[in-house]
């Protein structure tokens, strides 16, 4: 087996990192850190596309980059703390299982999406193949974190990371979706944030808190 | 389509007739003149020239057409046949009498508008005829539901009285079930053909096994119809609910388009039926004719009386198409012949008896707005009218000579009399036994009648108001009269019917064609030396020695007729609270099929200055089957409900792990 | 129609009128000397009638004219009944109109006539006597109806000459399933006919009587034809006992005139050992309370249907 | 032409009501949008009747007998909706349960909502499919919030995260489509998420790779179909927003859901050759129908009833697509037209219903056809419409989609009959009460204005009776299309 070029490296280096921040978002329990964490994961992720483009020489990549920067790492982050300082929430209750529980979940989970993305891997034709498998464990591991979070804020944030995971399947899998469409989920992603923004507000307006129990009365069992 | 003269296309006109009856009582609701006083009578009739028409054509052959409606792939097929014939025959001549009875009957105020009620009544009536004629699934299954909805409605017509509501839930839910059981069985006899007219179920050949399920499933849902024990839970609500020419409707005509989807299914969709499916109808109707009757010995309802002596009787029909059956797998084709014959002819009879009687109970409530027998009696004084052709109606259904009663059940006997070969030992020993039930249903019928009859208008009036209780208006009258004459003409008459009803059974169960023994005035199914039956002869013989003793007692001894009180037997007061109630009169059958009934008795206590005795009498299949069925869906309910928590978490949850556990399952 | 056969018919219904009150005089007489008693004379039951048929008749304010009626039709169906039963001669031209099952028919239609006339006055005794006399039909009638069945599935027809006349010629022998039926139908006798063990006829005591609760507003020549009708049903049940199992000496279309002459007084012959065999079980039992009746009568159906049974498996 | 007007129409409208939508002539402006978009439609319509399936627009939107009449549907019920939706509104107004400025947000997102639909429906590109989907979302989760009250707040919340992460997971699987396509169809990309291009090639798409991207597209988009055990945003959000809404995202944004998750079926099953995606398909729709029939049995609020009973009829849809074959397609197809428009009569005549009783609860809701009878009778005929009584079309869907499941899955059948059942009890259980019966309400002055919901059961009557040819024709064409074993 021929060593990687440096860009590979690089990028698999990108790869290992953003693991690494899924894992420390999903024992993470202050809002503040969770936010900064997703903004380190959009810059790695603006990074690794950048790394691809340079390498593969596509020019939307780059455009993709850039939004990537301006939405994740800035635009969004900046938005969170802004929230997170006008509503006044910076600590997540105690997780619905224990941090321990969690990451042995975790594990199990990136085992599973390494598994489920050999086959995929094996097939495809990009340098970046062998990060899908971590590409499908962000999304997961975000999942995961998703059910484990008790305030609106940092399921969010989770939410957020999932997204990121998407991104970095779709560079890894194939260099990035068709502009039309990557424009169109930027978009969308950015319409999400505003109308979560909306969303808090009333939350709190209503409830006072962003405390997810709050939100618990519709149901059908007693 | 082809829009010249046939049978078909003119029963077909019929039907649209009745529809548009229907809707022409749309146009002005409110008005009870255009509603009832004009548009029943064009609706009774359309029902007669129904009748006519499928008299007429019961010999002629089958004939059918496409009608333009319906599914892309699957038009409306509609096909008239013999079989057909008959129970259009049936709904025609029983509806007649109904349609004319309720052109006096409803009145202002009653539950919905009168316009309404034209317009349900009349697709009720055009849903029924359409079941008969329809010959695909489709067709079948639209009027089938259209029917069940139709009279849901008119159940429903006095919808304020919560104990009416619930009623007609239950009765429009097990139909709805029942019909869906009719569906799956369509399904399974397309034979995967995906064409669901019936000439291609005709076609199919299915295995042994998926003609027992369809058979079954047939079974389920026109026994769900039909009332059959222990599917019959909702007809003693639901029928007493609805207005009485509804409830006859319903109860004549309405129960025997179950029959005939039975028939239909299980003789010409099906071919062959094989002969023990034939045990299983008549275990069932033999179950639901003892269920029936002994319950309609202890009702206080006069119109609940009625109905579970519906549910009788539909058991009696059904003896005779499990009898039907067992002979025809066994090859006995002319057995076969008979009991279907008997089967159908009990079918006509119950349709103008129980209307009758319905309509009969329909002047009462009119009269006296009392359904409860024990506020009624006596009444045969203010309603001689009504008290007497009633009185037919009661005669003939407790299976009394020369009435038409007693016809089918002349029949129905032979037919389990000459059994005798049928090449199965346990089934020669079962049947017998169905004989002696289908005796003692007969003889429980009696005691039903006259504990009717007896309560209703003889004896002295339990309730002061019902001195002010008036006959029947004329038009009523008409309406009671046309099905009265039925009766009698059906039983003094049944050669005539019964050749033509041969017809039907040989064409039905595929038999050579041949000629039905017999004068024509003596009933001989095989040969006169071995059972004959002249009820002309018998009748006549009956009412010249009634004539004669009435003349010559008379001419003889010319003594004085005296009115004096009653004996009173030494009490001082005798009053009409000391009869019998109903309660009483039912007091030997609860006593001898005690386990049978759920009874709470409320006693009074020796202290209490106007002591009650009440007791009340429940259907115990109810609370062994659907209590602990609603009981199993309520507990299933809150277990599933637990599922819905409220926590978002736990959702994101259940997405988690349904995409993992699809994920592994690819893998 | 045979002349022979016109006049067996006539001849039955005459004599079936005229015998009927003696019959029951006669079953009367047995028991009163059974009893130890002083008999009444065998005429008896024709004085009776003759002194009611003098006697005004007086009507409850309340009945209607079904009550009126009802006398006439409960007698005219029991001379129709005793015009199909082959009491003399199998010859009956009006047998072909109506067989057993019929037969069975019509008494029912007499019952059901009388249980309405009973109820129609609105006493609390009428009311009560038809409850019971509709309680004792329910499993009388069935149970009759199968002991016909017997007899019928052995001889293969329901026409009942057509039965009698079978099991004439059948050999002589002993046939369980008629021994059964035999054992049912004299039960169903018994019952049907208002006697001891089910009803008393003698007595009006309120907390037992059927049969006497439902007449107890008839008087007059109402009450004549009810109670004359009553002899008639008893005879009637008498010569459909005889029909069934001891059919030896009726005349048949092959004996001719001969044969006619001779089956009279073998009918009263048997109707003389009948009355006495009568007359014996009603001394020799108690009568029962009347909620033991559905038992007795139970197992008179019982009976009747193993008879059935017994016939089907043994297959005579 | 004709799919610009229609794209064009509510995205102007949009436009035009997120500027003037307070005015007291909006609600007037959005039924002309709406009657607007129902012309092109229309027009489209005719041309495809006229000339056929067409790609249109560098092959970025395509109109094919598949989605032609969902198009026409969609149109329709948008335009019927926005009617029901003026008196409604306006009396919600009244009452002060919404202010100008809500109601300016509620008429521009329901032309941005019916736009997105729109697109959705008639877009090529299985990306874009996507993009419109999740605009569908976001432009409904603020409808659904649109009373501001804590339980709509819950319930925009959880719709809005639970549809989030679903649709993203949509997204992975629309990648992982992307991916086998572009190994196929070359790395350009340009075409590799054309559904034509992709149907074209459909038998040399990886498998292995295109099952994988099958779970992730259907516990995507199926989770807004609302499929058990994904359907836990469903009632809430049906619930707890304006009736108008309700009625749409039940009537036409399922259907959107279900026609990308058959979309993409029918490209996954090429691929495969095997039974698997009907399979789950089946398994989804059956635990569907049986575990919403259960939940029909406890509530109380009437508009989770119904949807409920979404859910319910999703699960039937669902299952007959996974059945596949033409009687089974043509079937569920069938249904879908039939559903949405029963469905959304239905919420017509329950929204005037709960505003008249002043409550959602079904125990305050009495005896409707005494003080209304066209509300009491377009509930009852709308509901019996949509247990599968016939002769609306509802039955004649379930006919063949019941009669099909008994030759094909006949172990399916016991489970069906139990649901439908149990379905039909809970829903007329409580319905009844709520037409029928003694009322505490006052009986109106004037009859509401309820033409939409009767127009709606008449079409629903009709296609039970008569379904027009060429809709025949193209549910056939859809149903080939779809295909299945």
């Amino acid at each position: 087996m021929s060593p990687l070029s440096f860009d590979l490296q690089l990028l698999n280096a990108c790869a290992a990192l953003l693991l690494l921040l899924s894992f420390s978002m999903l024992s993470q329990r202050r809002i503040v850190n969770l936010v900064n964490l997703l903004a380190l994961q959009g810059a790695l992720l603006c990074a690794a596309t950048l790394l691809v483009a340079w390498r593969t020489g596509q020019g939307h990549l780059y455009l993709s980059a850039a939004l990537t920067l301006a939405l994740k790492v800035i635009g969004l982050p900046l938005l969170l703390h802004r929230l997170i300082r006008r509503l006044n929430v910076y600590w997540d209750a105690e997780p619905v299982i224990n941090t321990s529980g969690t990451m042995l979940i975790g594990l199990l989970v990136v085992v599973f999406s390494f598994g489920l993305a050999q086959p995929i891997s094996a097939l495809a034709s990009t340098a970046t193949r062998s990060t899908l498998g971590i590409a499908i464990a962000v999304i997961l591991l975000s999942f995961l974190t998703m059910i484990t979070r008790r305030k609106a804020m940092s399921q969010v944030v989770a939410f957020l990371s999932m997204e990121n995971g998407l991104f970095f399947g779709a560079m890894s899998a194939t260099y990035g979706m068709p502009m039309v469409v990557e424009l169109g989920v930027a978009l969308d992603v950015l319409v999400a944030m505003l109308v979560l923004g909306v969303f808090f507000f009333q939350i709190r307006e209503q409830f006072d808190s962003l405390d997810l129990h709050h939100l618990e009365s519709l149901k059908e069992g007693e | 389509m082809d829009v010249s003269f046939s049978y078909l296309n003119a029963c077909l006109a019929v039907l649209l007739a009745w529809g548009a009856i229907g809707l022409a009582g749309m146009i002005r609701p409110r008005s009870l003149g255009i509603a009832a006083r004009t548009l029943f009578p064009l609706g009774a009739l359309c029902g007669i020239a129904l009748a006519v028409l499928a008299v007429l054509s019961i010999a002629t052959p089958a004939e059918r057409a496409v009608l333009p409606l319906g599914l892309p792939d699957l038009p409306f097929h509609v096909r008239r046949d013999p079989l057909a014939s008959v129970f259009l025959a049936l709904l025609g001549a029983a509806s007649a009498g109904i349609s004319i009875f309720s052109t006096g009957y409803f009145r202002k105020g009653e539950g919905a508008l009168p316009g309404l009620l034209c317009l349900e009544y009349h697709v009720f009536l055009a849903s029924m005829g359409l079941v008969l004629l329809a010959d695909d699934a489709y067709a079948f299954m639209v009027a089938w539901e259209t029917m069940a909805l139709s009279s849901y409605f008119l159940v429903t017509t006095q919808h304020r009285i919560p104990e009416i509501r619930s009623a007609g839930f239950l009765y429009l839910l097990i139909a709805h079930v029942g019909a869906i059981s009719i569906l799956l069985s369509f399904g399974v006899m397309q034979g995967g053909s995906w064409q669901f007219t019936f000439d291609a179920m005709r076609a199919a050949h299915l295995s042994p096994g998926w003609a027992t399920v369809a058979f079954g499933l047939a079974m389920f849902g026109f026994g769900a119809k039909a009332g059959l024990v222990p599917l019959h839970v909702w007809l003693p609500e639901a029928h007493p609910a609805a207005p009485s020419p509804v409830s006859a409707l319903m109860s004549g005509v309405m129960l025997k388009t179950a029959v005939y989807g039975v028939l239909r299914v299980s003789f010409d969709l099906l071919g062959t039926p094989q002969w023990w499916w034939g045990l299983v109808a008549l275990g069932l109707g033999l179950l639901s004719a003892f269920y029936g009757v002994i319950f309609a010995a202890v009702q206080t309802d006069m119109k609940r009386l009625l109905a579970w002596s519906s549910i009788e009787n539909v058991g009696v029909i059904f003896t005779g198409v499990g009898l039907t059956i067992v002979f025809h797998g066994s090859g006995m084709g002319a057995l076969a012949a008979l009991a279907l014959i008997a089967t159908l002819y009990h079918c006509l009879n119950h349709a103008f008896m129980k209307s009758v009687l319905f309509l009969g109970t329909g002047s009462v409530l009119h009269a006296t707005g009392e359904r409860n027998l024990g506020r009624l009696g006596g009444l045969i004084h203010r309603m001689p009218w009504v008290a007497w052709l009633t009185l037919i109606g009661v005669l003939a259904i407790a299976g009394l000579p020369p009435l038409n009663g007693f016809v089918s059940e002349w029949l129905l006997l032979q037919a389990f009399l000459f059994a005798g070969d049928v090449p199965r030992t346990f089934v020669n020993m079962l049947l017998p036994v169905g004989a002696a039930v289908v005796a003692l249903c007969t003889a429980l019928a009696g005691y039903v009648m006259v504990k009717f009859f007896g309560v209703i208008f003889l004896g002295q009036p339990r309730e002061a108001a019902l001195a002010g209780a008036h006959d029947a208006g004329l038009v009523e009258r008409l309406g009671l009269l046309w099905l009265a004459l039925g009766c009698v003409g059906l039983g003094l008459f049944p050669v005539q019917v019964i050749e033509t009803l041969d017809v039907v059974a040989r064409d039905l169960l595929k038999l050579p064609a041949g000629r039905w023994g017999g004068d024509w005035w003596l009933l001989a199914p095989a040969a006169a030396r071995h059972a004959a039956y002249g009820p002309l002869a018998l009748f006549g013989v009956t009412l010249i020695v009634v004539a004669l003793a009435g003349l010559g007692v008379r001419a003889v001894y010319r003594r004085r007729v005296r009115r004096g009180p009653a004996w009173d037997c030494g009490f001082v007061r005798l009053d009409a609270r000391m009869q019998d109630t109903a309660e009483g009169f039912g007091q030997p059958i609860r006593h001898v099929f005690e386990p049978f009934f759920q009874m709470v008795r409320e006693l009074p206590t020796p202290f209490d200055f106007a002591p009650r005795y009440r007791v009340t009498v429940g259907d115990r299949l109810w609370t062994l089957l659907y209590l602990p069925l609603g009981a199993t869906v309520r507990w299933t309910a809150d277990r599933v409900a637990r599922l819905q928590q409220g926590r978002i978490a736990t959702y994101l949850l259940y997405s988690f792990v349904t995409l993992i556990a699809l994920l592994a399952l690819v893998l | 129609m045979s002349t022979l056969g016109a006049i067996t018919q006539l001849l039955e219904i005459v004599c079936a009128l005229l015998a009927a009150p003696a019959f029951l005089g006669w079953v009367n007489q047995c028991r009163a000397w059974l009893q130890n008693k002083r008999a009444p004379s065998v005429l008896q039951p024709y004085y009776g009638l003759r002194k009611l048929f003098h006697k005004d008749v007086v009507l409850a304010e309340n009945a209607s004219s079904l009550f009126r009626l009802a006398p006439y039709i409960v007698f005219g169906t029991m001379v129709a009944a005793a015009a199909i039963i082959p009491s003399m001669g199998t010859g009956l031209p009006l047998s072909m109109a109506a067989d057993g099952i019929a037969l069975v028919g019509l008494l029912a239609t007499a019952r059901v006539f009388l249980s309405l006339a009973a109820m129609d006055v609105g006493t609390a005794f009428g009311t009560l006597g038809a409850r019971r006399e509709m309680m004792v039909g329910f499993l009388a009638e069935p149970a009759l109806l199968m002991v016909l069945f017997v007899a019928a599935m052995i001889s293969k027809t329901t026409s009942l000459p057509l039965i009698a006349e079978g099991l004439t010629t059948r050999a002589l022998g002993l046939y369980p399933s008629l021994a059964f039926t035999a054992v049912a139908f004299t039960m169903v006798l018994l019952a049907e006919n208002a006697r001891i063990p089910v009803d008393n006829p003698a007595t009006h005591l309120e907390l037992t009587m059927i049969h006497e609760a439902m007449l107890l507003e008839y008087s007059g020549r109402h009450l004549a034809m009810m109670e004359w009708a009553a002899a008639l049903k008893l005879f009637n049940y008498a010569c459909i006992g005889f029909a069934l199992f001891i059919p030896w000496g009726t005349s048949t279309e092959a004996s001719g005139p001969q044969g006619l002459l001779l089956a009279v007084p073998v009918l009263f012959a048997k109707l003389a050992v009948a009355g006495g065999g009568l007359a014996l079980i009603e001394t020799l039992s108690a009568k029962l309370r009347v909620f033991r009746a559905p038992e007795f009568l139970a197992t008179a159906f019982l009976l009747a249907v193993l008879g059935l049974l017994v016939h089907l498996l043994l297959g005579d | 032409m004709e799919v610009l007007l229609l794209l064009g129409s509510p995205l102007l409208g949009a436009l035009t009501l997120w500027a003037f939508g307070a005015r007291s002539w909006a609600p007037g402006l959005n039924v002309l949008f709406s009657a607007a978009t129902f012309a092109a439609a229309c027009a489209l319509t005719a041309r495809v009747i006229a000339s056929g399936p067409m790609v249109l627009a560098r092959e970025q939107f395509l109109v094919d007998p598949f989605n032609v009449f969902l198009v026409t549907l969609t149109a329709f019920v948008g335009l019927t909706t926005s009617i029901f939706s003026r008196p409604y509104m306006r009396v919600e107004a009244e009452h002060g349960r919404v202010s100008p400025g809500r109601l300016r947000l509620y008429h521009s997102m329901y032309q941005l909502f019916t736009a997105t639909m729109l697109i959705a429906l008639t877009t090529n590109n299985l990306g874009l499919l996507w993009v419109a989907m999740e605009a569908a979302t976001l432009s409904t989760v603020l409808l659904v919030t649109l009373y501001r009250t804590p339980a709509s707040l819950e319930a925009g919340w959880k719709y809005f995260i639970l549809c989030g992460v679903g649709i993203a997971q949509a997204l992975f699987g629309t990648m992982l489509l992307y991916f086998a396509a572009e190994r196929v169809l070359g790395a350009e990309g340009v075409t590799a998420l054309l559904w034509t291009h992709l149907d074209a090639v459909k038998g040399q798409l990886e498998p292995t790779v295109l099952s994988l991207a099958f779970v992730f597209l259907l516990v995507g988009y199926g989770t807004k179909v609302g499929l058990a055990p994904l359907h836990n945003w469903l009632p809430d959000a049906h619930a707890e927003g304006p009736t108008p809404i309700s009625a749409v995202l039940s009537g036409l944004l399922l259907n959107v859901a279900i026609y990308a998750v058959v979309r993409c079926k029918v490209l996954v099953e090429g691929s495969l050759r095997s039974a698997l995606p009907s399979q789950m398909m089946m398994g989804f729709g059956l635990l569907s129908v049986v575990l919403a029939a259960f939940f029909l049995w406890r509530q109380r609020d009437i508009k989770r009833l119904f949807a409920y009973s979404s859910i319910e009829h999703m699960g039937i849809i669902t299952f007959a697509f996974g059945m596949g074959g033409p009687v089974a397609n043509f079937a569920a197809l069938l249904h879908m037209t039939v559903h949405s428009l029963t469905k959304s009569a239905i919420f017509f005549a329950v929204g005037h219903a709960a505003q008249k009783a002043g409550s959602q609860l079904i125990e305050n809701i009495r005896g409707l056809v005494t003080i209304s009878p066209t509300i009491g009778w377009g509930l009852m005929l709308g509901s019996l419409a949509i247990l599968g009584m016939p002769p609306f079309g509802v039955f004649a869907s379930e006919f063949l989609i019941l009669t099909t499941a008994m030759k094909q899955q006949p172990w399916a059948t016991p489970l069906l009959l139990l649901a439908l059942g149990v379905a039909f009890a809970a829903i007329f259980g409580k319905v009844q009460p709520m037409v029928f019966g003694e009322t505490p309400m006052r009986r109106l002055p004037h009859p509401p204005a309820l033409l939409p919901v009767f127009v709606h059961l008449a079409l629903v009557l009709m296609l039970g009776l008569y379904v027009p040819p060429y809709l025949a024709g193209w549910y056939r064409d859809a149903a080939r299309l779809i295909g299945g074993p």
